[in-house]
C-alpha cells in the first residue's frame, strides 16, 4: 500500500481512540463493580463500601467525605489490591492454558466494543456521522462472533484448573452459551428485517443503521418487545449473570471456573465479567433503546455542535448505566435457576418463542411491504 | 400424629406461567428496599451493644478477695472441642495459709485463641466458676505465640468477679473451727 | 389410778439382794446353799442340763428374748474346736441397770450359773465381759472368782470332777456396741468391737477366735442355776407359757419410786407397775409416754389404744396401763420388753429433746463400721440437736423418718434397728410436737453451711 | 466361654431368669457373669469379705424345706416355695447355692442403694474438681446411678484431716474416706504389713497408721488402687493429671520374673503412672511400688539418646555400618540379656549363629519378698532358655567371658544392656577388643564401647516375656520411642540381614513370631503374638525343671525343685 500521511493520522487517531475506549470501558467495568457493591448493599439495608479515600481529596470539606461515602475510590483500591496480592498458582494446573484463560476471557469483551456506535459528531455543515471505532457493515454479526469467543476463556479456565468445581463450571458455561446464543440470534432477526429497507443499499446489519432508524421514531423496544425480552434474557445468560450464573454458582461450585484463580488473574476475570455487562448493556441500548437518541418520537433536542455530541454520548451512557443497574437489580430479585431449568428455559421456552416471533414479523413485514403506504 | 392433608394446587394462569408479573413484583420489592434505613453499624467508631450472655474471649477470674479460683480440674481442657486449652496442674503450697485448704491450683493455664471457637463449653463445665467468656471480642497479635493466652494474661483479662458462694472459705472456716464430736 | 391388790414381788434372782444380812462374799452365798446346784450339775450329763434349760423355756434377758436352750442347741460341737462361754455383762442400754445389781449383790450366783452353763456346753473357757464403767462390779467379780477358785468351784478340776473351766473377768472397751454379741467377741479378741457379718459369723459356729461360742446375758445365766434347782418343768410353771420365769424390771423416769423390781412374767400390767409398785407419778403430773424396754424400744403414747390379736387368736384392746409386763405383751403393743428398762415420761417432758438425747446417744455409740448407721445416726443427731437449738424446719420430721427408714434393716448388727426404732416411733406418735418446733422466726441466720 | 477346669455349676434364679453359675461363688461375682452389676465398695474379690459399705444389699431367698421331713415345700403350681429373707442381705456376704432366688433390681434394692448412696455422700467433701480419683471413682459412678442429684443434708459436714502422710508414697485425704476398710484388709492379708486401722468411732472414724508406724511397704500403692474413692492417693501421681486424659496400654512389669500384668497410663507420649492389671493366675490385682517407678528411667539423665561411634555422636546408619565392619569375619562374643524380650533373644541367638559367636548370659538376683518381687530381678530369664540363648542357668558374674578374653579368643564383643565391669570382668581385658554396646542407658561398658546403639525401654516397644511360672505374656508399646531410634528387633534384624547379605528377615513382630513358631522342639511352636497379647499362655517348662531357679514360694508360684539353702 502506498504511504499516505492521512492514513497515518487516521491510524494514530484510531489507536488513540481505541485506548480511550478501552480505558473508558475498563473504568466503567470498575465502577460497575462499585455499583454492584453499592446497590447490593442498599437493597440489603447496608451501606456498602465507604472507607476508601485518597489523601488530600479526603480532606476537601463536604465533597471529600461525600465521595468517600459513595466509595468512589474503591475500584482503585480493588484494582491495586488485585495487583499486590500474592501470586499463587496451584501445582496441579496446566500452566499455559491456566494463564491464557483470563486473557481469552477479557479480549472478546473489549473487542466487541470496536463496532459499537456510542454517539455522533457534527461537522461544520451540521451533518452528523456516528462515533464508532469501526463502522462495520456487519456489526452485529461481528459482535456475535467475537463475544461468543468469551466462553473459551471460561472453558479454558475450567479445564486447565484440573479441579472438579472449575471443570463443572466450564462445562456448564459452554452448554449455556450454545443454548442461549441461538435464541439471541433469532431474536435479532426480526429487528433487522424491520429495519432494512428492501432493495436499499444501506446494510441492515449495521448497528449505526439501527440507531439512526430509531431517530425521531419509535424505539425498537416498543416495536418488537418480544425480541427485546428474549434478547435481554439471553444477554443475562451470555454474561453469566444471575439468575444464570451457572459457571460461577458459588453455592454449589465454590467459585466455579475461577475457583483456582487468585490475585491479578482473578482480577482479569472479574473485569472481563463486568466488561461483558457494560458492553452488553451498550448493545442493548444501541439496538432497542435508540442509542444516543433522545426519546421515542422526539427529535434530539440538543444542538448540532460538539455540545450536542457530548450530550448524546452522555445520554447513551445514561441508558447504559440504567441497564447495568437493571442487571444488578435483577440479581437481588431473582434467585439462581437450577442447571436443568437453565437448559429447559433456553431450549424449550426461548427458542420456540424466538421462532414464533420471527415468523410473525416475517409475515408482518411481508404484508407491510405489499402495502406501500405502511413502509417504515 | 398429625394427619397429612394434600392440598390441590391451582393451575397457573398464562401470565403466571411466564413469571413476568411476579418478577416485576419482586423488582418493586427490591427497589423499595434501597431507600429503607440502613442497619449497618460503623464498627470502629460505633461499638455494638453487647448482650448479657455475649461469649467473648475466655478468661480466668479471681474471687472477690483477689484469689485464684481455678483449681485445675482440667474439665475445660477435656470438654474443649478444638482442644484450645492446656493446663499444667499443680498444688497450692502448704505455706499459703489463705489457700492451702484448696490444695490444687494451675501451674500454667494456656488458651490458644487461634484454636478457640468461643463455644463457651469451658464456662459451662467449670465447677468453680473460674472461667468466663467475657465481652472482649477483638483479640489480635502479630505472631502465633502472641495469640496463646497464658495464665497471667487470662487473669489480666478476667479480673475479679463477684461470687456469692465462697465455697472454699466455708471449708476453711469449718476446718479452723472444727466440729468434732 | 391406784389399783387394789397389786401383785407381790416374786424374787428369785434378787432374792437376797436387799437383805441387810447378805453380802456378796462366798461365805454368805454358801450359807444359803450356794454351789449345791453346781455340785448336782457335775453329776449330770451335760446334755441333760441342756434339756432341762430347753424345757424350762427360759428366754434370753439381754433384749432379744431368744430361748437360751435353743441357742445352746445351735452350738457346733462337731468341729473339734474349743468351745467358749461368754457372759455378756456389758449392760449399757439406757434405762437398764439390772445386771449391775446382780453382780454387785450376788456375784456367786452368776459364777455358779456360768459354771453350770459351761459344763452343759462343755466350754473350755468362760469369760465375763463386763462393761468398762463397772469397775466396782469387776472388782467384786474378780474377788468372787478368786474365792470360788480357791474352793474349787471353777478353774482346774471343778469340785474334783474331770471337768475344768477357767473363768476370767474381761473389762470392756467402753462402748455400747461391745454389748452386741459379735462386737463383744471382737472386743474380747482385742480388736475394735466391730460387729461381724452374719452369715457366716454366727457365734455358735464361728465365735471367739473362730470357735463355737455361747454368749448369754447375766440374768439368763443366773436363771440357769434356778432352772436346775427347780427342774425345767417346774421353772416353766412360773410366769406364763412362753414367758417363763421372773423378770427384773428397771423403772426410771418421773415416778415416785424408781428402781428395780422382780416379778413373774405377766404378773402385772404396766399401769400397776407405774402407779402401784412405783408409787405413781410425781404430784400434779400426768403420764405422757413410756418406753417399755430400754431406749431402743419403741415408745408408747399414754393416750393410745393397742388393739390386735394374740397368737392364740384372742383379741385384745389395751390402754397403756393394760399392757402385761412379759416378753410378748409390749411386743403385741408394737414395742418390746427388751432389756426390761421401763422409762416413764410425764407431761413435762419435751419429746423432741428426749429424741435429741436418744439420738445423741446412738450417734456417739455407733461403731462406724457400716454406712447407714454411721452416717444416719449422726445425721439424725444433728437434726434433732438443731431442732432443740431453735432452728427446726417443717421438713425435719419427714426427714428424720426417712433417714431412720434408710437405716432400719440395712446394717450389720441390730444397732441399726435400735437407733432407728426410737426415731420412727417418736415421730409416728408425737409428730405434732415435732411440727410445733418448726417456728420460722426462731431460726438463727448465722448458721454456717457447707455445700 | 469354654469350660476350662470349671467347677460344678448350680442354677440360681436371677431377677426371674434361671442362670448357671459356678457353685459357691460370691454373689457379686456370679451376677457379674450374667451382665448384671451389684454395686459395691468394700468388697474386693481378692480380699476377705467385710460387708460394711452395705451398697450391695439385694433381696435373696432360698427354697423352703419342711423342718420335720426336710422335703422341699412347693407352691400350688409345683414350683418350689421360696423363703425370702425378710431384710435385704449383702450380696458380697452371700455365696450362691442351688435354687437360690436373687433380686437385684427390685424397688427395695434400689431404695437401699439410694439410701446408702445418700449416707455415703453426706459427709463426703464432694471436692471432685481437686480429687485425683475423679473419673475412676466408684462414688461418682454409683452417684450417677443412685444419687439424688441434690443434697438433703443441710447440717455442717464433718471435718477430718486432709493431706495426711501415711507413708513415703501414700497421702491420705480422710474426708473422702468411706471407711470401706479395703486398705486395712489389703495390708493385713496381702502385704502382711498390718499398719493401718481406724481410730475414733461413728461418723468420726478416721483411717490412720498405727502409732510410730507408716505405710512404707513395697505394696503400699496397691491400697491407692483399691481405694474406691479418692481417699488414698499416690504422692507421686497426686495432682499430676486427670485420669480421663490417660491412654492405658497393657504391659508387663519388667522389674522381676514375677511378670506382673500392668496398665501403663500415658498422655501424649508421657507416662504418668503404672497400675496393676488383674490377672488371677499371675499377680491377682497387685504389683510392687518399685515396679511402678520404672517409667522414670525413660527420661533419666544417663539415657542413651543417640548412637555413638568411637564415642562420637553419629547417625544410626553409620553406627550400624561400623558394627558390621567390626563383626564381619571376626571372632565374636555375645553377651545377651535376661531383660530382653523373647523376640530379641531369639534374634540375638540368630545373630550368634550368623557370626558363629560365643554366647554369654548374666543373671541379676536379689531378695525374694515372697509375693511379687522375686529373687530373679530380670523379667525374661526363662525366655533366654526357651529361645536357646542360654543353655545353663546364668550366674551373676561372667567368669567364662573373662577367661575367654584372657586367652585372647575374641575380637569383637556385642553387649546387650549389661555392664561387664559389674559382672566381674576385668576392665583391662576389654581394652584389646572392640565392643558393640546395645542398651538403653549408659554404663561403664558403654563408655568403653566402639559402637553404641541406643535401644528402647519396654515401654517404648512391643514384645513378650516369660515369667517365673513359664507364663508367656505379651506387652504393647505404650509411648513412642525417642526420635531417631529403632526398636531392638529392627536393629538386630538389620545386623543379621547385612551380615548374611540376604534380606530374609523382617523386623515385623508377627513375622519374627512366624519364624520362632516354626521350630518343632520349642515350646513356642505354633504360637503367634496375637494368641497371648491379652492373657498369658502357660508354656511347658518341664524341660528345665532341674535348673536351680532362685525364686521362692510366692503368690501363684511354687518352686519346681527344692532349693539347697546356702
Amino acid at each position: 500500500m502506498e504511504f499516505n500521511p492521512e492514513m497515518l493520522l487516521q491510524l494514530g487517531l484510531k489507536v488513540l481512540f481505541a485506548f480511550t475506549m478501552v480505558g473508558a470501558v475498563m473504568t466503567m467495568a470498575g465502577y460497575s463493580v462499585l455499583a454492584e457493591r453499592k446497590v447490593s448493599a442498599w437493597m440489603q439495608g447496608r451501606v456498602g463500601p465507604n472507607r476508601t479515600a485518597l489523601p488530600f481529596v479526603e480532606n476537601i470539606p463536604f465533597i471529600g467525605s461525600f465521595l468517600k461515602g459513595l466509595g468512589i475510590f474503591q475500584p482503585l483500591a480493588d484494582g491495586l489490591k488485585f495487583l499486590f496480592k500474592e501470586e499463587i498458582v496451584p501445582g496441579h494446573v496446566n500452566k499455559v492454558y491456566y494463564y491464557m484463560a483470563p486473557l481469552v476471557a477479557l479480549v472478546p469483551a473489549l473487542t466487541t466494543m470496536t463496532v459499537l456506535p456510542f454517539g455522533q459528531y457534527y461537522d461544520e455543515a451540521g451533518n452528523s456521522s456516528p462515533l464508532i471505532l469501526a463502522n462495520l457493515e456487519v456489526g452485529i454479526l461481528f459482535i456475535f462472533a467475537v463475544s461468543s469467543l468469551g466462553v473459551y476463556g471460561i472453558v479454558l479456565a475450567g479445564w486447565s484448573s484440573n479441579s472438579k468445581y472449575p471443570f463443572l463450571g466450564g462445562i456448564r458455561s459452554s452448554a449455556q452459551m450454545i443454548s442461549y446464543e441461538l435464541a439471541m440470534g433469532l431474536s435479532l432477526l426480526p429487528v433487522f428485517l424491520w429495519v432494512s429497507v428492501p432493495g436499499s443499499e444501506a446494510s441492515a446489519l449495521s448497528l449505526v443503521g439501527i440507531v439512526s432508524s430509531q431517530n425521531d421514531s419509535a424505539w425498537l423496544l416498543l416495536i418488537q418487545p418480544v425480541s427485546a425480552l428474549i434478547f435481554l434474557i439471553a444477554l443475562f445468560a451470555e454474561t453469566n449473570r444471575l439468575p444464570f450464573d451457572m459457571p460461577e454458582s458459588e453455592t454449589d461450585l465454590v467459585g466455579g471456573f475461577h475457583t483456582e484463580y487468585g490475585s491479578f488473574k482473578f482480577g482479569i476475570f472479574f473485569v472481563a465479567e463486568y466488561a461483558h455487562i457494560v458492553v452488553g448493556s451498550a448493545i442493548f441500548t444501541t439496538i432497542f433503546l435508540g442509542g444516543w437518541h433522545f426519546l421515542p418520537w422526539i427529535a434530539d433536542p440538543w444542538p448540532a455542535t460538539w455540545v450536542g455530541t457530548l450530550l448524546g454520548i452522555g445520554w447513551f451512557l445514561a441508558k447504559t448505566a440504567f441497564l447495568i443497574f437493571f442487571f444488578i437489580w435483577i440479581r437481588w430479585t431473582i434467585p439462581r435457576f437450577r442447571y436443568d431449568q437453565v437448559m429447559s428455559i433456553g431450549w424449550t421456552k426461548l427458542l420456540p418463542l424466538a421462532l414464533i416471533n420471527l415468523i410473525v414479523y416475517v409475515l408482518l413485514v411481508t404484508w407491510l411491504d405489499q402495502t406501500p403506504s405502511a413502509t417504515p | 400424629m398429625a394427619k397429612t392433608v394434600v392440598l390441590e394446587r391451582k393451575p397457573l394462569s398464562l401470565s403466571e406461567r411466564t413469571y413476568l408479573p411476579q418478577i416485576v413484583t419482586g423488582l418493586k420489592t427490591t427497589f423499595s428496599n434501597m431507600f429503607k434505613e440502613k442497619a449497618t453499624l460503623q464498627y470502629p467508631e460505633e461499638k455494638p451493644q453487647l448482650p448479657q450472655n455475649y461469649r467473648g474471649v475466655p478468661t480466668l477470674v479471681n474471687d472477690p478477695n483477689g484469689r485464684e479460683k481455678c483449681v485445675s480440674c482440667q474439665l475445660c481442657e477435656f470438654v474443649c472441642p478444638p482442644k484450645a486449652i492446656r493446663i499444667t496442674p499443680g498444688s497450692v503450697p502448704e505455706e499459703d495459709e489463705d489457700r492451702e485448704h484448696v490444695e490444687k491450683a494451675p501451674q500454667e493455664f494456656e488458651i490458644n485463641m487461634l484454636r478457640c471457637i468461643y463455644c463457651g463449653y469451658c464456662q459451662e463445665v467449670c465447677p468453680e466458676e473460674a472461667i468466663f467468656l467475657l465481652d472482649e471480642y477483638s483479640s489480635s497479635g502479630y505472631t502465633r505465640e502472641e495469640m496463646i493466652n497464658n495464665k497471667a494474661k487470662l487473669y489480666e483479662l478476667g479480673g475479679t468477679l463477684p461470687d456469692k458462694h465462697y465455697k472454699w472459705d466455708k471449708k476453711k472456716d469449718a476446718e479452723v473451727e472444727g466440729n468434732a464430736h | 389410778m391406784i389399783t387394789k391388790n397389786s401383785p407381790k414381788e416374786h424374787r428369785i434372782i434378787l432374792k437376797y439382794a436387799d437383805d441387810p444380812n447378805y453380802s456378796n462374799r462366798l461365805g454368805c452365798y454358801l450359807r444359803e446353799g450356794g454351789y449345791e446346784m453346781l455340785r448336782k450339775a457335775l453329776k449330770m450329763k451335760p446334755e441333760e442340763i441342756g434339756e432341762e434349760v430347753l424345757k424350762s423355756g427360759v428366754r434370753g434377758r439381754g433384749g432379744a428374748g431368744f430361748p437360751a436352750g435353743m441357742k445352746w442347741k445351735f452350738l457346733d460341737r462337731k468341729s473339734g474346736k474349743p468351745i467358749y462361754l461368754i457372759c455378756n455383762a456389758d449392760e449399757s442400754e439406757p434405762g437398764t441397770f439390772k445386771d449391775r445389781q446382780i453382780m454387785h449383790k450376788d456375784p456367786h450366783q452368776l459364777i455358779e450359773g456360768m459354771m453350770i452353763a459351761a459344763y452343759a456346753i462343755q466350754a473350755k473357757q468362760a469369760f465375763i465381759y463386763i462393761r468398762a464403767e463397772f469397775f466396782e462390779g469387776a472388782r467384786i467379780l474378780e474377788r468372787a472368782i478368786a474365792e470360788a477358785k480357791e474352793k474349787g468351784f471353777c478353774g482346774e478340776k471343778i469340785l474334783g470332777s474331770d471337768y475344768s473351766c477357767d473363768l476370767v473377768v474381761h473389762r470392756g472397751a467402753g462402748a455400747y456396741i461391745c454389748g452386741e454379741e459379735t462386737g463383744l467377741i471382737e472386743s474380747l479378741e482385742g480388736k475394735r468391737p466391730n460387729p461381724r457379718i452374719k452369715p457366716p459369723f454366727f457365734p455358735a459356729v464361728l465365735g471367739l477366735y473362730q470357735c463355737p461360742t455361747i454368749v448369754n446375758n447375766v440374768e439368763t445365766l443366773c436363771n440357769v442355776k434356778h432352772v436346775l434347782e427347780m427342774g425345767g418343768d417346774e421353772f416353766a410353771k412360773i410366769g406364763k407359757p412362753n414367758n417363763t420365769g421372773t423378770r427384773i424390771w428397771c423403772v426410771s423416769g418421773q415416778v415416785k419410786k424408781p428402781g428395780y423390781y422382780e416379778f413373774e412374767c405377766g404378773a402385772l400390767t404396766l399401769g400397776e407397775m407405774i402407779f402401784d409398785v412405783c408409787g405413781g407419778l410425781l404430784p400434779g403430773r400426768s403420764l405422757k409416754a413410756v418406753i417399755p424396754g430400754g431406749s431402743s424400744a419403741k415408745i408408747l403414747r399414754a393416750d393410745e389404744r393397742f388393739v390386735g390379736k394374740h397368737k392364740d387368736g384372742t383379741d385384745f384392746d389395751w390402754g397403756i396401763e393394760d399392757i402385761p409386763l412379759d416378753f410378748d405383751g409390749p411386743m403385741a403393743a408394737g414395742s418390746m420388753s427388751g432389756s426390761g428398762g421401763i422409762i416413764v415420761m410425764d407431761d413435762t417432758v419435751d419429746i423432741v429433746e428426749a429424741m435429741a438425747n436418744v439420738n445423741a446417744f446412738y450417734a456417739h455409740e455407733s461403731c462406724g463400721q457400716c454406712t447407714p448407721c454411721r452416717e444416719g445416726c449422726l445425721w439424725m443427731k444433728k437434726i434433732t440437736k438443731r431442732m432443740c437449738d431453735g432452728d427446726a424446719r417443717e421438713e425435719d420430721p419427714d426427714m428424720l423418718l426417712s433417714i431412720a427408714n434408710q437405716i432400719e434393716g440395712r446394717t450389720i448388727c441390730a444397732f441399726g434397728e435400735a437407733a432407728a426404732w426410737p426415731t420412727q416411733s417418736f415421730i409416728a406418735k408425737f409428730r405434732d410436737e415435732f411440727v410445733k418446733k418448726a417456728k420460722p422466726s426462731k431460726r438463727s441466720k448465722n448458721s454456717l453451711q457447707l455445700i | 466361654m469354654i469350660s476350662k477346669g470349671k467347677t460344678d455349676q448350680v442354677t440360681i434364679n436371677l431377677d426371674g431368669n434361671d442362670v448357671e453359675v459356678p457353685a459357691g461363688m460370691n454373689l457379686v461375682d456370679a451376677v457379674a457373669l450374667h451382665g448384671k452389676e451389684i454395686p459395691h465398695y468394700c468388697y474386693h474379690p481378692q480380699l476377705s469379705v467385710a460387708g460394711n459399705c452395705r451398697m450391695c444389699l439385694i433381696e435373696m431367698g432360698t427354697p423352703m424345706r419342711d423342718r420335720g421331713t426336710g422335703e422341699a415345700i412347693v407352691e400350688e403350681d409345683g414350683s418350689p416355695k421360696i423363703g425370702w429373707v425378710p431384710k435385704p442381705v449383702i450380696g458380697c456376704g452371700t455365696n450362691v447355692s442351688p435354687g437360690m432366688h436373687v433380686k437385684t433390681e427390685s424397688d427395695l434394692v434400689t431404695d437401699c442403694r439410694e439410701g446408702i448412696m445418700e449416707f455415703l455422700l453426706v459427709n463426703h467433701p464432694l471436692d471432685c474438681p481437686i480429687c485425683d480419683q475423679a473419673g475412676e471413682c466408684r462414688l461418682q459412678e454409683f452417684a450417677t446411678d443412685y444419687g439424688r442429684g441434690y443434697s438433703r443434708y443441710k447440717e455442717r459436714k464433718n471435718v477430718k484431716p486432709k493431706r495426711t502422710r501415711l507413708g513415703p508414697r501414700v497421702t491420705l485425704d480422710d474426708e473422702r474416706c468411706i471407711l470401706c476398710s479395703r486398705c486395712i484388709r489389703f495390708s493385713q492379708e496381702v502385704a502382711k504389713d498390718d499398719v493401718l486401722g481406724f481410730v475414733d468411732r461413728g461418723s468420726f472414724s478416721t483411717l490412720t497408721c498405727f502409732p510410730g508406724k507408716e505405710l512404707a511397704n513395697n505394696y503400699s500403692l496397691n491400697t491407692v488402687d483399691i481405694c474406691p474413692v479418692g481417699a488414698l492417693t499416690s504422692t507421686d501421681f497426686r495432682f499430676k493429671m486427670r485420669v480421663w486424659f490417660l491412654k492405658e496400654t497393657m504391659s508387663i512389669c519388667a522389674e522381676s520374673s514375677a511378670g506382673c500384668n500392668t496398665l501403663v497410663s500415658s498422655r501424649e507420649g508421657v507416662i504418668h503412672r503404672i497400675t496393676p492389671r488383674r490377672n488371677d493366675a499371675v499377680n491377682d490385682s497387685w504389683m510392687t511400688d518399685s515396679g511402678r517407678a520404672l517409667y522414670k528411667r525413660i527420661d533419666s539423665d544417663d539415657r542413651l539418646k543417640f548412637p555413638l561411634v568411637d564415642q562420637e555422636k553419629s547417625s544410626l546408619e553409620d553406627a550400624l555400618a561400623a558394627s558390621i565392619s567390626l563383626l564381619k569375619d571376626k571372632r565374636v562374643g555375645i553377651v545377651g540379656s535376661c531383660k530382653s524380650t523373647v523376640e530379641e533373644q531369639y534374634l540375638l541367638n540368630r545373630l550368634a549363629k550368623e557370626t558363629k559367636a560365643k554366647k554369654y548370659l548374666r543373671g541379676h538376683f536379689g531378695e525374694d519378698d515372697g509375693i511379687l518381687l522375686s529373687a530373679d530381678r530380670t523379667p525374661n530369664l526363662r525366655g533366654a532358655l526357651i529361645t536357646g540363648l542360654a543353655s545353663s542357668y546364668p550366674k551373676e558374674n561372667l567368669n567364662l567371658l573373662g577367661q575367654a578374653l584372657k586367652k585372647g579368643q575374641l575380637d569383637t564383643l556385642i553387649v546387650v544392656g549389661e555392664d561387664l565391669m559389674d559382672a566381674k570382668v576385668d576392665a583391662e581385658l576389654l581394652s584389646d577388643i572392640q565392643i558393640i554396646y546395645l542398651g538403653t542407658h549408659e554404663n561403664a561398658t558403654s563408655t568403653l564401647a566402639q559402637v553404641v546403639i541406643p535401644t528402647l525401654t519396654p515401654f517404648e516397644k512391643s514384645g513378650s516375656f516369660v515369667n517365673r511360672s513359664f507364663f508367656l505374656q505379651g506387652f504393647k508399646q505404650a509411648v513412642p520411642g525417642l526420635a531417631g531410634l529403632l526398636p531392638d528387633i529392627s536393629i538386630l534384624v538389620r545386623l543379621i540381614n547385612e551380615l548374611n547379605g540376604e534380606a530374609e528377615l523382617s523386623s515385623d513382630l508377627s513375622a519374627v513370631w512366624k519364624m520362632m513358631a516354626r521350630s518343632s522342639t520349642s515350646p513356642l511352636k505354633g504360637l503367634s503374638f496375637s494368641d497371648f497379647k491379652k492373657d498369658g499362655i502357660e508354656l511347658d517348662g518341664s524341660k528345665w525343671d532341674e535348673l536351680p531357679f532362685v525364686e521362692q514360694k510366692a503368690l501363684h508360684y511354687e518352686p519346681t525343685a527344692e532349693l539347697t539353702t546356702d
